[in-house]
């Protein structure tokens, strides 16, 4: 059965876009799957293995800028810039996953607030980073390799390809020896330890594979958006927005950041799109108060909540 | 010293006072119920609102709209309490956030959507003037904040420690089911925690209008820092709350008036992570 | 594939545009920051941007040869309607993005004028450069939008260097008169906006004999303000130039009071210190502080004043100088459709390449409006205004100015 | 001797809690500590368990010193631990959360998967196996901290508490467990306050009082030693005189 639901899925994201077509949709969708890649990529750390951070925007950055700085220091197409994009943020991650990630509950997620808030203050001053006016990607594209399409589809099947992949990833990890130390640290590090889990290192490890897989969706962001600025590349909303999503489809689950993302991308584009010329703010009223109604009718997020249907039926 | 000197370290006191302030609240929520509240700054936001439009519609000043102010948020305290926190106390801890996080924007955008997004001030003459003492000059709204601060802080404290109210409030954010065979109603003892703490925050919102600017997202701008205020101080701990307030203010205006105002807050943020790497529980947290 | 997606679409676009003339109204994209924490500003561009179609689509004879105003609609097109569709931008550059594309394909509007901040008039431009669309800033200022080869872009505002020149020239005036300008101070939020202002004055002052003594950059949104205030007390210097929106322009004026610091002579540039919200309210504190602005209601009789007194009874506020650049913008926008006769793209494009209003056809204090091979208007012009009683009155150009400058006050 | 303990002493803060403890525990037995509450029975047993690094003292496991390693490397050294308290993965399933202990041992999840079932199926809860752990009781919940314990397959597995707070027959069958898996030749370090229960089933007696060893030796020999009696009985007695004295005031 569950193996049905998943091939129809499967089915349904690959044709999807074909039949329900419209340039702005089909950017909806490609957007969907993004904030899916960074949300996904975010429950590694928060979700499986139960250390929230809301500083994940600073990876995220990471790979926005460095495809950035591809472009704009070496002429080189954005996406040359992901390795290194990547590679910072895994190297960022390491330097400072030793010393937050001693730190329990909520002020390891502190740490991670402040670190952000830090580093986007030090972006705005550094001017092969654009400083505070930001860095653009090529504004007319020069070959195929800079991946600037008017049409959004081949960023909807890029975006759905890296899903497949990192969704392949972490159900993999789900099934093996790591998969069951972050859950096991999340439930008790002491335990953990008890059983010979060296929580520290595990913990780390989950913070950097987090962090590469954040940083590969800042380089397509990047790529897609074709701007970066200290707000939206390191800006600590965006980091909310990744917790928010997985929280919502339900952390720590495959497939949970996933379906946050299908309903608040959609549910934030279409509320601007309807209400947001009215200017008064109304679109936020909505956004807000589904999610409250979410987290306060749904605490284990929907899919606790499919689950449970799930079961009855 | 120089008596500029001099200004600048009165200055980040009375600022830093302020800072306990609006944080005080915030820290009694997280330290009795683990409940990080997003909607903390919203909270104060709509305070600077009660006081702004008690002055509007029909003229009061401080006097009438501090009280109405914190009496305001407490109602609004139990709402959100029972409306609220309570059905996402159970869950994880990602769910809290997440309810707080939509209450926030819910609240932020209902405040934008009935007032506009203009920018509002009360008159400069609501707490009136500064004076001079020592060639330094002390601000009469933010001194009577500070002094606020004070008295919250302590009579906060002394509520929690000294009084049966409190040790019952905090026999509830121990231990739950011991606290209910003890006899004591939790719900009842945490919808009291939320009106006190939003209260207290009602007190802070309405006190920071007589110097500040009032908009929906004026709460963005304070919130940060009552987090950063409310874990450097401990989780929990409303003394922790005050001497962290205290010393953010300080280390921001001296370090706005030597090294540069753009790093101020870079200098605050690299203080709470070397705080955090020597006391992992704050300043005045229990681990 | 791409070609053919683009081929689709720009059928697409072309039915919809045979549409929108059947209905005989014209669609126009209004991209703005209408929540978020540049809202403020986006409301009343938005307001703006309504009375410039009010000012289009009805017969207004008292409003002398302002562009557009005489004749109900568009002349040129059996007097079409024109219609605005309004997008809020979130004050991010994505969400700006997906909006200029929504515009272009769901709304099928003919034209784009926005977006406010200039990271994101940089990506929704992007979005109608694809889809070859005419795109108009009134407002945004950054330097490199105009550098890209954009064929479908212009812009009608001046930029940086044309705000430094105006301020050069001023000063040098004052200068003249006998003022003392030996060092300068500029206080800038650290944002794009704050920043590239703060670095076009810099050079431009280095190139004219002025002394930049002080550069005070902070942080846009801060809580306090008063450590700035202080290091300029301490100092002391002739002139002090403020670059920050209103939240901060509010905390300045208060901080400056409370501390008792009166500068000999304080700039403004624009933003926080234009907002009427922060004219209304403490503008009282800075009496006698200089700005720049591209509007100036004038004395009653005149047409900026007639058109500050429809804005005032509209929304209850007095016409600020980057609202009455919206409206500028999309008047300069709604006169290029009208000289095309049509919403073909193309034709929109030429018609703007043609644009050649004169001065006495617009309500700013352009020179007039005439687009260079980059899209960038090349007679765009500021004027300086100074806080008189409460309100901002032009004091130079000389041609163009209703009062003497005088020294600073601050407040009384 | 598989665990020596010399001189191992805790101080926290000012308090001594445990002081110069000297303690053997020889292979294949089952050692019992027990002692009044507060002897420091407990906190000399975290020691051992690594939970706590001592103030002072070695200990030697398996000729190794081990004092002051962390707990994961007592994990992999060969001794496990449970907890008075489990420490239930409550998000995972019962079967799940042996699994995080066979993972110690066995690298690919297949082979942790059948070390598993077999620690399931030997201490009984393979029926539970897909059940979600938080769905057990407190003797379910006692009985997988051992299951996931076995699971690391260590030398000597360290029991704190494992029968408080059983009843009469949860407790049977606790004893039957622990016999069982003592005969298939793991030893056995139990701490208990229940006298009763530690003297049916352990080889040897360790009996705390006030951070220090009062006596040592076979069931039989501790329970007729005079000081033992004292510290129990003196303690009861105390405790009279307290309720007494709280009836009156």
């Amino acid at each position: 059965m569950a193996r049905f639901v998943l091939a129809v899925a499967i089915a349904i994201a690959l044709v999807f876009p074909l039949v329900f077509s419209g340039a702005f949709y089909e950017r909806v969708a490609a957007l969907t799957l993004l904030y899916a890649i960074a949300a996904s990529a975010w429950n590694l750390i928060g979700g499986y293995a139960g250390q929230v951070s809301v500083g994940h925007v600073v990876f995220f950055g990471c790979g926005a800028y460095g495809a950035a700085v591809a472009y704009s220091e070496w002429g080189l197409p954005p996406i040359a810039g992901l390795p290194l994009g990547v590679g910072a943020a895994v190297l960022l991650a390491a330097l400072v996953g030793v010393p937050t990630l001693r730190l329990s509950g909520h002020y390891f997620t502190m740490a991670t607030v402040a670190l952000a808030e830090l580093i986007r203050i030090l972006v705005g001053n550094v001017p092969v980073l654009g400083a505070a006016v930001g860095l653009m990607g090529p504004a007319v594209p020069r070959s195929v390799w800079d991946l600037s399409f008017t049409s959004s589809l081949p960023y909807y099947y890029l975006f759905l390809a890296v899903l497949a992949g990192l969704l392949l990833f972490t159900w993999w990890m789900e099934r093996s020896r790591m998969g069951f130390y972050l859950r096991a640290i999340k439930g008790s590090e002491r335990a953990a330890r008890s059983l010979g889990i060296p929580v520290g290192r595990y913990k780390l490890y989950a913070l950097m594979l987090s962090a590469g897989f954040t940083a590969v969706a800042g380089a397509l962001y990047l790529v897609m958006v074709g701007f970066v600025d200290p707000d939206s590349g390191v800006g600590i909303l965006l980091s909310v927005k990744m917790l928010i999503m997985a929280a919502l489809g339900g952390a720590g689950t495959l497939f949970g950041p996933l379906i946050g993302a299908l309903i608040l991308v959609p549910l934030e584009e279409i509320s601007n799109s309807l209400l947001g010329g009215q200017g008064s703010g109304v679109t936020f009223v909505v956004y807000g108060g589904i999610i409250l109604l979410i987290a306060v009718f749904q605490p284990g997020g929907i899919l606790a909540m499919v689950a449970g249907w799930w079961r009855k039926s | 010293m120089s008596p500029i000197l001099l200004q600048v370290i009165v200055g980040g006191l009375l600022l830093g006072a302020v800072y306990a302030l609006f944080s005080s609240g915030l820290t009694l929520i997280w330290g009795m119920m683990n409940v990080v509240n997003f909607a903390h700054g919203d909270f104060v936001m709509l305070a600077m609102y009660v006081a702004f439009w008690t002055w509007a519609i029909i003229g009061g000043g401080p006097l009438l709209f501090t009280p109405l102010a914190a009496f305001a948020l407490a109602v609004l305290g139990v709402v959100v309490y029972f409306g609220v926190v309570k059905p996402v106390m159970g869950g994880p801890m990602l769910a809290q956030m997440l309810g707080t996080f939509g209450l926030a924007l819910f609240l932020r955008y209902s405040a934008f959507w009935a007032f506009t997004a203009n920018f509002r001030t009360l008159p400069e003459d609501m707490i009136p003037g500064s004076f001079v003492v020592g060639g330094v000059r002390f601000e009469a709204a933010k001194v009577v904040a500070g002094i606020v601060a004070l008295l919250l802080t302590i009579g906060l404290h002394l509520l929690l420690t000294k009084t049966r109210l409190g040790s019952r409030m905090l026999a509830v954010s121990e231990d739950r089911q011991a606290a209910m065979l003890m006899g004591i109603r939790p719900d009842r003892m945490q919808a009291i925690a939320w009106a006190l703490a939003a209260g207290a925050t009602g007190v802070a919102g309405a006190l920071i209008a007589t110097f500040f600017y009032v908009s929906p997202t004026v709460g963005e701008t304070l919130a940060v820092i009552a987090f950063v205020v409310v874990s450097l101080g401990g989780f929990g701990s409303v003394p922790g709350a005050l001497v962290a307030g205290l010393l953010i203010g300080v280390i921001e205006s001296l370090s706005a008036f030597w090294i540069g105002a753009v790093y101020k807050d870079v200098l605050v943020y690299a203080l709470f992570l070397v705080v955090l790497w020597v006391r992992p529980q704050g300043l005045f947290g229990k681990l | 594939m791409r070609k053919f997606a683009m081929a689709v679409t720009t059928a697409l676009v072309m039915a919809g545009a045979g549409q929108v003339l059947a209905q005989g109204t014209v669609k126009i994209g209004a991209i703005y920051p209408l929540s978020g924490n540049a809202a403020s500003a986006g409301q009343s561009s938005k307001a703006a941007i309504e009375m410039a179609v009010d000012i289009v689509n009805q017969d207004l004879l008292d409003l002398g040869d302002l562009a557009m105003a005489k004749g109900a609609g568009l002349t040129n097109m059996k007097g079409a309607k024109v219609e605005v569709v309004f997008a809020d931008n979130q004050g991010t550059p994505a969400a700006g993005q997906s909006q200029a594309l929504r515009l272009i394909t769901e709304e099928k509007v003919a034209a784009i004028v926005g977006a406010y901040q200039s990271g994101i008039t940089l990506t929704a431009s992007a979005v109608a450069e694809r889809y070859g669309i005419p795109f108009l800033t009134p407002e945004s200022v950054a330097t490199n939008l105009t550098e890209r080869g954009f064929k479908w872009f212009f812009r009608a505002t001046p930029i940086t260097s044309d705000l430094a020149a105006a301020y050069i020239d001023f000063l040098k005036e004052r200068r003249a008169a006998g003022k003392k300008i030996d060092s300068i101070a500029i206080v800038n939020e650290n944002t794009e906006y704050g920043s590239s202002i703060a670095e076009s004055l810099r050079k431009a002052f280095g190139a004219n004999g002025f002394n930049v003594t002080m550069e005070i950059p902070y942080s846009a949104n801060t809580s306090d303000v008063q450590p700035q205030v202080l290091q300029l007390k301490d100092k002391n210097p002739d002139l002090v130039i403020f670059v920050t929106y209103t939240s901060d322009a509010i905390l300045y004026a208060k901080a400056m009071r409370s501390l008792n610091y009166r500068p000999t002579m304080m700039l403004a540039d624009n933003a926080g210190f234009n907002d009427p919200a922060f004219v209304e309210q403490v503008g009282n504190l800075v009496e006698g502080v200089i700005n720049r602005s591209a509007f100036a209601p004038g004395n009653p009789g005149t047409i900026p004043h007639r058109i500050n007194e429809m804005f005032k009874a509209k929304t209850g506020r007095d016409l600020d100088d980057p609202s009455a650049r919206a409206m500028m913008g999309m008047l300069v926008m709604c006169d290029a459709i009208n000289r095309a006769g049509g919403t073909e793209p193309a034709k929109i494009q030429a018609a703007l390449k043609a644009t050649d209003l004169k001065v006495n056809q617009i309500l700013t204090g352009y020179r007039g409006v005439k687009f260079d091979e980059k899209g960038q208007n090349i007679l765009a012009f500021t004027l300086i205004t100074q806080m008189h009683d409460g309100k901002y009155v032009p004091v130079w150009p000389a041609g163009q100015a209703s009062a003497p400058v005088k020294d600073y006050v601050g407040w009384r | 001797m598989l665990i020596e303990a010399r001189g191992v002493t805790m101080r926290f803060g000012g308090f001594t809690a445990v002081d110069a403890v000297d303690l053997d525990v020889a292979e294949g037995r089952i050692t019992g500590l027990i002692g009044p509450n507060g002897a420091g029975k407990s906190t000399f047993f975290n020691c051992l368990a690594g939970d706590y690094r001592p103030s002072a003292g070695s200990i030697r496991f398996a000729g190794r010193e081990i004092a002051g390693l962390t707990p994961e490397s007592h994990a992999r050294l060969g001794m496990a631990r449970t907890y008075q308290v489990p420490h239930t993965f409550t998000d995972m399933s019962v079967g799940d959360n042996v699994m995080v202990g066979a993972f110690l041992r066995h690298r690919r999840t297949a082979d942790a998967r059948r070390a598993a079932d077999a620690v399931l199926e030997r201490t009984g809860l393979a029926g539970q196996a897909r059940h979600r752990a938080s769905s057990l009781g407190t003797a379910g919940r006692k009985r997988l901290e051992i299951a996931r314990a076995l699971a690391t397959e260590p030398k000597v597995l360290l029991l704190d508490e494992a029968l408080a707070g059983l009843t009469a027959t949860e407790i049977q069958a606790a004893i039957t467990l622990v016999r069982d898996i003592h005969r298939s030749g793991i030893t056995i370090v139990i701490v208990e306050h229940i006298m009763e229960v530690i003297l049916s089933l352990a080889d040897r007696v360790t009996v705390f009082h006030h951070g220090r060893i009062i006596s040592q030796g076979t069931p039989g020999e501790v329970t007729g030693d005079p000081k033992v009696v004292e510290a129990y009985l003196g303690r009861s007695l105390e405790r009279q005189r307290q309720r007494a004295a709280e009836a009156s005031g």
